[in-house]
C-alpha cells in the first residue's frame, strides 16, 4: 500500500536537509528545531535527523561554512580555518566621509545644540530616521532628554567622540557662521525660514 | 481604485481613462468633444461607492483633469495661447508632451518592475548580518569642522524659485474689465456689450463678461437681450452712491 | 623553485573556494570579486574560477543554497524550491509587498537615477512624501544629496537592497523603455504640427 511513495525518487531527508539549508541561509539569528519544523512543516525528530545530514555535509574542513549549535539553535558560521579571511572582510579601512544626510544633521545638532527627530527633518526638509540611527550607532551623538521634559520627543547631542573626530577641544571651536545667524537662536530661525520656502 | 481604469460613457468615448489620454495625445479624438465634466461625474461617483477617501487617486485623477483643462482650454482659444503663457505654442506642446511621456514611461516601468518582482518572488535571501559574526566596527577617518559649517551653510541657502509658468492660463485680470464699466456707466447710461469688447481676445472678452455679472449681482446694471445671440445690453441702475462705494471697495479687495 | 607550494596537500583552488564559501556565509551584502580576493588575500582572477567551483558545488537542486552573481556581487540565497518553507519563516516578506504608488516611485528613481521627491511629483502628478518614506524604510532607496549640490531638495537612489531584491546583476539591467520613448516622440511632431498650424 506504500506503493505511491515509492515514486519520489529522492530520499526525503536528503529533501528536507536542503530545506534546512535554505531556512539556515536566510535566517539572521539561530534557529530551534520547533523553528526548522514549523517553517519545513515536518516533524522534530526528522528535522534533527536532517540535521544531522547537514552537519556531516558541512563538516569542518570539507567545507568553509560550518552548522553549529549554539543556546538559541542551529545557524551557520564561518569555518574556523577561515577566520583571518573573514576578520580581513570586516575590520574595514577608516571611512573617509560621513554620507552627506549624515553631515547635514550633525551640523544641525552640533550647531542648534539638542534638538529632537522632528526637529531635524523639518530643517531638512524629509525625514531624519536613519540619518539619526547612523550617527547614533557611530556614537557621534547620543540622546540628551526630551523635548518639554518627559512626555516630549528625545533630544539629541554631540559626543565627545564627536569633538576628537572633528579635532575640537569643544563646540565653542566651531567654525563661525555669522553670515547665517550671530548665535544658534539666530541660525535655528533662518534654517527654519529657508525650510519653510522650500517646502512651499 | 486605479484612476486610469475608470471606465468612462461619454457621447464620444466609451472605454477606460487611459484609453481616452491616448486617444486625445494621438489627436485621434478631439478634446473639444469630450465632456470633460461627465469624466469628473463618472470619477465622483466611483469614488462615492468605496467606503473610505482614497487620497491617492484623487491627486492623480486632479491632475490628469487639469492637464485635459489646460489642453481643452488652448484648443478653444486657437491662435492666442501665445499670449496667454509666456511660452510659445510650440513650447507649450513640447513641454506637456515631455510631461505626459514621462509619465507614461514612470507608469511603464513600474508594470515590469511589478512582473519582476512577482517572478523573483521565490528567490528568499538573508537581509542584514549574519548570526554568528561579531559586530563589524567601521572607524570615522578624522573629519574638517568646515565640513559642518559649508553644511548647515547650504541649509541656509535661499532656495531657487521653481518656474510653474508653463501651467498657467493666464486670465486678464477681471477687476480691470469692473473699473473699466464703472466708468463708462458714470458717462453713458447703456451701452452694447459687444461693441465695448469688440477689439479684445477672446479670453479678454470672457473676463469682461464676468465684470458684467459680477456688477449686476451688485445691482449696478442690468443685462438684457432680446434673443439668443442677440446683442447684449447693459443699463446703469440708479443707486445710492454710498452703498455703491462701499461695494466699490470690497471689489478692490477682493479682486486684489 | 615553487616547492613550497607542493607541501599545500589539499587542491589550492578546493582552498580557495572554501575560504570565499566562509565569506559568503557572513557577509551581510553581495562582494564583489575584487573585496573577496582582498579579503581573501588571491587574485581576482583565480577568485573567479574559485566562485565557479563554489557555483558547483550548491547547483540549484543539489543543495537548498544557491550561489547567484546580483547587485554587482556575489551572494548565497535560497533555493527557489525552497521559497514556500523561506515565506513560512518570515510570515510577512517586507519587501514583497508595494503599492502601485511605491513601485512607480521606485521605477522613476531607478531609472532617473538620484532624483528629488519634486521630481518624482513632477512625474507621477501628486505629491511623493508617502511613498518615498515607505521605500527609505524598506531600505530600496536612500539619500544621494541635494539637488544641485546646494541647499536644493534632497535627492534619492536606489540601493544594492534594491538590485538583489529585484534580482538585477546592476541598474544597467534595466529593460530600455524605447517603445514609449518612440511614441512620445510621435506625439510631441503631433503637437508641434497643430501648434503651426494654430500660430499660423
Amino acid at each position: 500500500m506504500d506503493r505511491p511513495l515509492r515514486l519520489i525518487p529522492t530520499d526525503p531527508l536528503d529533501k528536507l536537509a536542503r530545506t534546512l539549508e535554505a531556512l539556515l541561509v536566510v535566517a539572521s539569528a539561530p534557529l530551534s528545531a520547533e523553528e526548522l519544523a514549523a517553517a519545513s512543516e515536518d516533524d522534530t525528530e526528522r528535522v534533527e535527523d536532517a540535521l544531522r545530514l547537514v552537519a556531516e555535509r558541512f563538516a569542518d574542513g570539507r567545507s568553509g561554512i560550518v552548522l553549529e549549535h549554539v543556546a538559541g539553535g542551529w545557524a551557520f558560521r564561518a569555518g574556523r580555518e577561515e577566520a583571518a579571511a573573514c576578520a580581513r572582510l570586516f575590520e574595514r579601512p577608516a571611512q573617509r566621509n560621513l554620507s552627506p544626510a549624515a553631515l547635514e544633521t550633525l551640523a544641525i545638532v552640533a550647531y542648534l545644540g539638542p534638538c529632537s527627530r522632528p526637529d531635524i527633518a523639518r530643517i531638512r526638509g524629509v525625514a531624519a530616521e536613519s540619518a539619526v540611527a547612523n550617527l547614533l550607532e557611530r556614537g557621534l551623538i547620543n540622546e540628551a532628554g526630551r523635548d518639554n521634559g518627559a512626555g516630549g520627543a528625545v533630544r539629541y547631542r554631540t559626543t565627545p567622540l564627536f569633538e576628537r573626530v572633528f579635532g575640537l577641544e569643544s563646540l565653542s571651536e566651531l567654525p563661525r557662521l555669522d553670515d547665517v545667524g550671530a548665535d544658534a537662536a539666530e541660525i535655528r530661525d533662518r534654517l527654519h525660514a529657508v525650510a519653510e520656502k522650500r517646502s512651499a | 481604485m486605479i484612476v486610469r481604469e475608470l471606465e468612462l460613457d461619454l457621447d464620444v468615448f466609451e472605454g477606460p481613462f487611459d484609453l481616452l489620454l491616448a486617444l486625445v495625445l494621438k489627436e485621434e479624438l478631439d478634446l473639444r468633444d469630450v465632456d470633460l465634466a461627465g469624466i469628473v461625474t463618472a470619477f465622483l461617483e466611483r469614488l462615492a461607492e468605496r467606503e473610505e477617501l482614497d487620497l491617492e487617486a484623487c491627486g492623480e485623477f486632479l491632475v490628469l483633469i487639469a492637464a485635459l483643462l489646460e489642453l481643452k482650454a488652448r484648443a478653444l482659444f486657437p491662435g492666442e495661447s501665445a499670449e496667454l503663457a509666456e511660452l510659445e505654442p510650440e513650447e507649450a506642446a513640447e513641454e506637456l508632451a515631455r510631461r505626459l511621456a514621462e509619465y507614461r514611461r514612470a507608469k511603464e516601468a513600474a508594470a515590469w518592475l511589478r512582473e519582476r518582482l512577482l517572478s523573483e518572488g521565490g528567490r528568499f535571501f538573508r537581509v542584514g548580518p549574519a548570526p554568528l559574526t561579531p559586530k563589524a566596527e567601521t572607524p570615522l577617518a578624522p573629519q574638517d569642522p568646515a565640513g559642518l559649517a559649508g553644511a548647515l551653510r547650504l541649509l541656509a541657502e535661499e532656495p531657487a524659485d521653481v518656474s510653474l509658468s508653463h501651467m498657467a492660463l493666464r486670465f486678464p485680470p477681471v477687476s480691470q474689465f469692473l473699473e473699466r464699466f464703472r466708468a463708462l456707466l458714470t458717462r453713458r447710461s447703456r451701452f452694447d456689450f459687444e461693441t465695448e469688447v469688440g477689439g479684445l481676445t477672446r479670453l479678454e472678452q470672457a473676463s469682461a463678461f464676468l465684470a458684467v455679472l459680477e456688477l449686476r449681482r451688485a445691482g449696478e446694471l442690468a443685462i438684457d437681450q432680446a434673443a439668443p445671440f442677440a446683442p447684449i445690453r447693459i443699463t446703469r441702475m440708479a443707486q445710492e452712491k454710498t452703498a455703491q462705494q462701499e461695494r466699490t471697495a470690497a471689489w478692490t479687495v477682493r479682486s486684489a
